[in-house]
């Protein structure tokens, strides 16, 4: 698919004249891209296929060579009763999924936009000339730095109603009256979730912000302060534009591993069903229960779900593919 | 000393008369920790000597929920790395058709183990895994809090509400403002189909799929045991026990800060460590039984198999290691150092043991009331039947709707399942 | 010091540091809690404490004799180094065809690496495991590096497209004339320039590849070839319910030391802004 | 020491056709300037000689070979940019003698004596060690002007060099580069400007493009005095010069009758009247604004300071020998 695509856009008019630099270039951009398509196809492209496939099969884990075709089943097939009431069935029936959909939803919308403006104030602080920065800013990571299953268990620790060190802060602060079970009540188990994510994540998103204010000139910021311009102004007149490429692909990467947030909830309230999202009851439903054609076809429209929605960001966003001017 | 030493050449000797020309390279998996994979090494260093045979071990997370997906996809793909995999009782018949057949390679000792448990390693007339120990729980209670305000053991659930509340009230007043009556283990997982099995067999409830596979769990000595188990929540048991698992629930207890708890023998050890707050205070008892028609003392079965892999590049070495691993020999052994219940009967009234481990033949009597969970009746599906099981119970516990209604629901849903049949 | 006394300025500063202290202090308490909490042993650990009580190093020799922990330290250093280095080459060459070159179907090409992005990482693993199973790599640490490019790749390609695309034009075509071929603009122009968005991508590749869990306990199956992740979840009490929190927290300890060291050697690069200068007048 | 021919170039961007046949020669050692108003193509233009740019048809020759598909670096040319384009992490050095490392067989002492005669030249040489932002944008200009130079090519091509810098650093540069031009007369320089001042300072022969095709080539003063359109009479020169239509043109058996400022008396009996609107006084000059009926304004050129309040009527004659007769197709009537 690649290579066809390859073919300069100048060719189609001058079949007959390509100069050597754009030949080179063409060949270059070729052999750069080959090598990380080959690398995706192998390790990308073949699993999904199987996926997708085995969401249109009956594949079990125990017997997937076996697996035989059942078309659309999988997703939505219904049963004419004989009293004459249709039955639906089938994962596009079923309430479980469409709680873990909006329960996958409210969870990366929250994260992601709490995540966007707590990186971007961390960033600009960052961005800022003080003293000690460079520590702070390696403080800063350590959240992304420890490994997400060691985090949700601390922080399932540290959430703990009875020895809990956040219970025992928020009481001693007199922010709470009496312990709160954090991640075992259904009203609080969502909230639990987000703190632990945002805690963890702000740091990536400030850390592309902040390579995104890096590339900034200086003496944009200058000018600026030279005719006056308030700091809240330069902000949104100059910052926001200025960043706003690198902080629509950080948003863009932030939501679509939001939409398929897996490891923190599956240690820190595996079975809650407030907090069950989509790539959860996948894999439960793919390794734990024995259907694994049925997290095939999670799987499948969690993927098309995640599609739809990046296609919306790039189009309402006008998130520029053609940019540059060769 | 000298004759072991003897006896253990000598069957050295026959093994390499056998197996010396095929030393086998073995690899088994295990989930479990610490002390016990220094132990399972210690064994295995034995059973290669005895063999010729190398053995290594695979560790796997503790987590049991990451070793059954781990070794599902490993069978679904034909692993051929593993040859023995450590198997929960619960995934013999939801991996059966990935394991040998060891009816016959086991069919001598078969008959010392209790029947009840090779029968949940049976499936379809094929037995798929050797146990290798068994576990149940039991009722942890404070011997010094039930001495000073004259009460005894509970044998009923309505005992056990009575005097917890009463202890925990009194504690409360004279300023000890932590205690609780009961923890147990109340968040939405495996745990809690252990703990409602309980509740519900103990109230003669039935076992939610009966071992012909009728779906019985909509019944109202059900529903009454787990609305019973609902009132205990921010009552007895704090609000909190909905997120408990054995972890959490050890920790309240260890403290000192629960009256009654529910756990597995392993709280034993722990409990009576040096830095226990409730060391030499307490003592195990069967669960209490509920009321009504068929109401027992009821204690879920757990305990772990040795299963062989359909996959394994040389059975016949990977069976002879199986076997070992569930032989009395081991077993005992594994009772002496790991305080693990032997799943052979004749080991209860083992002297060495005895001595060792006072507390195991005191287990006898909670083991003889133990359930099984609806796994063998369940087949592939039992990981599914337990998720909808343990949700209603949580969804009872944490308020939403009755036992009845979400009993309802449950039995429907499990039809939906069973289809024509399990 | 000036000789007045800057009353606004003096608070405009102290709200800023304190800004600064509380984002650190955000940021670290929970890993100081868990330093803490590694400090502990047996009942201890149930009881909150917000300093110090005793000091107790046996979680930390735990750690390293338990298992194959140090081997462990290694297989991850070494896995998360050669992804990185693997994805940051493959994406910074093909980042330049993306931003760089003009051609038919490079939106669409964008999107489709973008897609690999879109698919839950526990769907593909079935898939996966196959895949690395037919190219024998199997319980080697080229399992996880290969496994580990479906994260980091679209990101890195990702990223570095957006910032190569604001490189100016006119140094590219400076080098052009200058005789330097799209490998020598890559290397000896663009690169240096990028440095800020290489060391930052890097970095969280890095990270990611570091704390990968799930494919690092599928694909390998001894203690010789596994990584730390899995090492952690490896480390265990005495018996089967028991957690051990404070070897794991001693562990997490030992296990994030060096990313933020790795960080403190980095940072300059992060905030070097090279491109400030030069570019335009 | 090249000469080039364009014969009959084109270029166009998908649709949009931005060079539409241009036939051009420059000669070795030629001083050639192309200007014209923004969008005409002739940065396009330049572009497509270095190579940086494809042609869509047409051919190219460098001393008579086809060089269409050669890279900018085979054909042997040195590029100046608008924006200097150094590169910001090597030193000015390292940015001078880039080239030169790129190109196989120049010992690293060879490389340091070409780059540090070029910084000589330009008196660089003290910031050699520099980075390129610790440098002014006239320095820096130097610096890019430099590294052109150290690669020792056949053809020149200065892309508005000067634009981004100030007035008086633009005299300055702009004397410099042709003293530069005197220093290295065997070399080919294009340069391209939307300013008519530097093209005639600089340029042997100017190039003027309008719309993708060239307008005259020739010398600054064959352009000046004998402009091939009213395009080109009105492009080059300072002040614009005036054109006249309607009646006054006619009268000189005309369509466009055009005249420069500088060759207009003031005299009681000269044969236009004004008013006179506006007067810009420059010590040396002065120009008087007239309001003529015309569509703008026409412009007087007075040598020394000179009054003429505003609201005054002046009267005036073209010097008969200097004015410009168009047809109705801006052609020259001569």
């Amino acid at each position: 698919m690649a290579t066809d695509a390859m073919a300069p856009i100048t060719s189609a008019s001058t079949p007959k004249i390509k100069s050597e630099l754009l030949q080179q270039r063409v060949r270059a951009a070729r052999w750069f891209l080959v090598p990380m398509l080959i690398a995706l196809a192998i390790v990308a492209g073949w699993p999904l296929m199987r996926s997708i496939w085995f969401s249109f099969t009956d594949a079990t884990l125990n017997d997937l060579y076996g697996a035989e075709w059942v078309g659309f089943g999988n997703y939505l097939r219904w049963q004419v009763l004989e009293s004459g009431t249709v039955r639906y069935r089938g994962v596009l029936a079923d309430p479980d999924w469409w709680n873990a959909v909006w329960n996958t939803v409210r969870f990366a919308f929250w994260s992601v936009l709490w995540e966007t403006v707590l990186g971007m104030i961390v960033a600009l602080v960052l961005n800022a000339e003080f003293r000690g920065r460079g520590i702070v800013r390696a403080a800063i990571l350590i959240p992304w730095a420890i490994p997400t299953i060691v985090s949700a268990r601390m922080w399932g620790w540290m959430l703990n109603d009875q020895f809990g060190i956040i219970n025992d802060l928020g009481m001693k602060l007199g922010l709470l009256a009496a312990p709160v079970a954090w991640t075992a009540s259904a009203d609080t188990a969502m909230t639990a979730v987000l703190i632990v994510d945002i805690w963890k994540t702000t740091p990536f998103m400030a850390l592309l912000i902040l390579a995104g204010l890096q590339m900034i000139p200086k003496d944009i910021y200058e000018a600026a302060e030279i005719d006056g311009v308030h700091p809240v102004k330069q902000f949104f007149k100059i910052t926001l534009p200025l960043v706003r490429p690198a902080l629509m692909v950080a948003i863009i990467f932030r939501v679509l591993d939001a939409l398929r947030i897996f490891d923190l909830i599956y240690v820190l309230t595996p079975n809650s069903r407030s907090t069950k999202t989509m790539s959860v009851l996948a894999q439960e439903n793919l390794f734990q229960f024995n259907n694994f054609a049925e997290g095939s076809t999670q799987s499948t429209l969690l993927f098309l779900l995640i599609a739809i929605f990046t296609i919306l960001y790039i189009w309402l966003g006008k998130v520029n593919f053609e940019g540059g001017d060769r | 000393m000298k004759l072991k030493t003897l006896l253990v050449s000598m069957m050295a000797s026959v093994t390499l008369v056998a197996g010396a020309a095929q030393a086998a390279e073995l690899s088994i998996v295990s989930g479990d920790t610490g002390n016990g994979l220094a132990f399972l090494r210690s064994q295995l260093d034995r059973f290669e000597a005895e063999t010729g045979h190398t053995v290594t071990v695979v560790p796997m997370p503790s987590s049991t929920t990451d070793q059954f997906g781990q070794y599902r996809l490993w069978l679904a793909a034909g692993n051929t790395d593993i040859d023995v995999y450590q198997t929960d009782v619960i995934w013999a018949p939801q991996l059966a058709d990935q394991f040998l057949d060891l009816t016959e390679a086991a069919a001598d000792v078969v008959d010392q183990h209790f029947p009840s448990i090779i029968e949940s390693q049976t499936v379809d007339g094929k037995l798929v895994a050797l146990p290798a120990f068994t576990d149940a729980p039991a009722l942890y209670y404070r011997k010094d809090l039930l001495e000073k305000y004259g009460k005894e053991v509970p044998t009923t659930w309505s005992e056990l509400e009575a005097t917890a509340k009463e202890i925990m009230d009194a504690e409360r007043a004279a300023g000890n403002s932590e205690m609780w009556g009961f923890v147990f283990q109340g968040n939405a997982y495996e745990g809690l189909t252990c703990d409602a099995l309980e509740w519900v067999v103990s109230n003669g409830g039935g076992q939610i799929v009966e071992p012909d596979g009728t779906i019985s769990i909509n019944n109202e000595q059900a529903a009454a045991a787990i609305d019973r188990a609902a009132g205990w929540v921010g009552t007895i048991a704090p609000e909190g026990v909905l997120g408990y698992m054995e972890e959490e629930s050890r920790g309240v207890w260890q403290l000192g800060n629960a009256v009654f708890h529910r756990n597995w023998p392993y709280a034993y050890s722990l409990g009576n460590g040096d830095d226990s707050a409730v060391k030499g205070l307490f003592d195990v008892a069967p669960l209490p039984m509920g009321d009504g028609e068929g109401a027992r003392s009821a204690a879920t079965l757990g305990g772990w198999n040795v299963a062989v892999s359909k996959y394994s590049q040389d059975p016949e070495a990977a069976i002879e290691l199986a076997k070992f691993l569930a032989s009395a020999d081991v077993q005992k052994e594994r009772a002496l150092s790991q305080s693990n219940l032997p799943t052979i009967e004749a080991l209860y009234d083992d002297a060495d043991i005895a001595a060792a481990q006072p507390i195991i033949p005191n287990w006898k009597e909670i083991f003889q009331n133990a359930v099984p969970r609806p796994s063998a009746p369940t087949k592939t599906d039992y990981n599914e039947v337990s998720s909808l099981f343990w949700s209603a119970v949580h969804d009872t516990l944490s308020g939403n709707g009755s036992a009845a209604e979400n009993l309802e629901i449950l039995e429907a849903d499990l039809q939906d399942l069973k289809g024509d049949a399990w | 010091m000036g000789t007045t006394f800057d009353l606004w300025k003096f608070t405009k500063s102290a709200a800023f540091y304190a800004l600064v202290l509380f984002i650190v202090v955000v940021s670290v308490f929970p890993f100081y809690y868990a330093i803490l909490t590694s400090l502990k042993s047996g009942t201890d650990l149930f009881r909150v404490t917000y300093w110090p009580t005793s000091l107790s190093f046996d979680n930390f020799r735990q750690v390293f004799t338990q298992g194959a922990f140090p081997r462990n330290l290694l297989n991850s250093v070494f896995v998360a180094t050669v992804t990185v280095i693997l994805a940051l080459f493959l994406a910074v060459t093909a980042s330049f065809a993306l931003s760089r070159v003009r051609f038919r179907g490079r939106g669409l090409l964008l999107m489709t690496i973008l897609a690999v992005s879109m698919f839950p990482q526990i769907a593909v693993l079935a898939g996966l495991f196959e895949v690395i199973r037919f190219l024998g790599i199997y319980n080697t640490p080229w399992a996880l590096i290969f496994a580990y490019t479906i994260f980091t790749l679209p990101f890195t390609v990702w990223v570095l497209t957006t910032f190569m695309r604001d490189l100016p034009v006119e140094i590219e075509e400076a080098a052009i004339v200058d005789g330097a071929t799209p490998w020598v603009i890559i290397t000896q122009v663009f690169m240096p320039l990028m440095w800020p968005a290489l060391v930052t991508t890097g970095l969280l590749a890095f990270i990611a590849a570091w704390n990968e869990f799930l494919f690092a306990l599928t694909f390998t199956v001894s203690n010789e070839t596994r990584t730390v992740p899995v090492a952690i979840a490896l480390l265990s009490g005495g018996s089967q319910y028991e957690i051990p929190w404070g070897i794991i927290m001693a562990a997490s300890v030992v296990v994030t030391v060096p990313l933020v060291a790795l960080v403190l050697v980095f940072q300059r690069k992060i905030v070097s802004g090279l491109t400030a200068g030069g570019v335009k007048g | 020491m090249a000469s080039i021919e364009l014969r009959n170039i084109r270029k166009s961007f998908g649709a949009v056709n931005v060079i539409k046949g241009v036939d051009l020669e420059v000669r070795k050692g030629e001083f050639m300037v192309f200007v014209g108003p923004s969008g005409c193509g002739k940065s396009t233009l330049l572009r497509l000689i270095s190579g940086l740019e494809d042609i869509t048809s047409g051919e190219m020759l460098f001393d008579g070979k086809v060089v269409n598909a050669l890279t900018p670096s085979k054909r042997g040319i040195a590029m100046v940019f608008q924006s200097y384009a150094l590169y910001p992490h090597m030193t000015v050095y390292e940015n001078m003698a880039f080239g030169l490392k790129l190109e196989k067989g120049h010992s690293k002492e060879a490389i340091r004596q070409r780059v540090e005669k070029a910084a000589d030249m330009l008196q660089i040489r003290q910031y050699l060690d520099r980075l390129p932002k610790q440098l002014s944008g006239g320095q820096r200009q130097r610096v890019a002007i430099g590294r052109a130079i150290t690669r020792d090519p056949k053809v020149f091509l200065f892309d508005e060099p000067l634009s981004n810098l100030d007035a008086a650093l633009r005299v300055a540069t702009r004397i410099e580069i042709a003293k530069l031009h005197e220093g290295m007369h065997d070399v080919t320089m294009i340069y391209v400007t939307h300013d008519q001042v530097e093209a005639m300072t600089l340029a042997d022969r100017i190039c003027v493009l309008r719309d993708g095709l060239v307008e005259q080539v020739g010398t600054p003063m064959e352009l000046y005095e004998k402009p091939d359109s009213i395009f080109v009479a009105g492009f080059i020169g300072s002040p614009k010069m005036n054109f006249l239509t309607g009646e006054k043109a006619a009268a000189f058996n005309c369509t466009t009758l055009g005249i420069r400022g500088e060759h207009m008396l003031v005299k009681p009996d000269g044969i236009w009247e004004g008013e006179v609107i506006h007067t810009e006084n420059l010590g040396a000059d002065t120009y008087v604004y007239l309001e003529m009926g015309q569509e703008e304004p026409i412009v007087v050129r007075l040598e020394g300071a000179m009054q003429h309040p505003s609201g005054s009527k002046l009267r005036v004659s073209p010097m008969e020998d200097r004015i410009h007769r168009f047809d109705e197709a801006g052609k020259p009537i001569r």
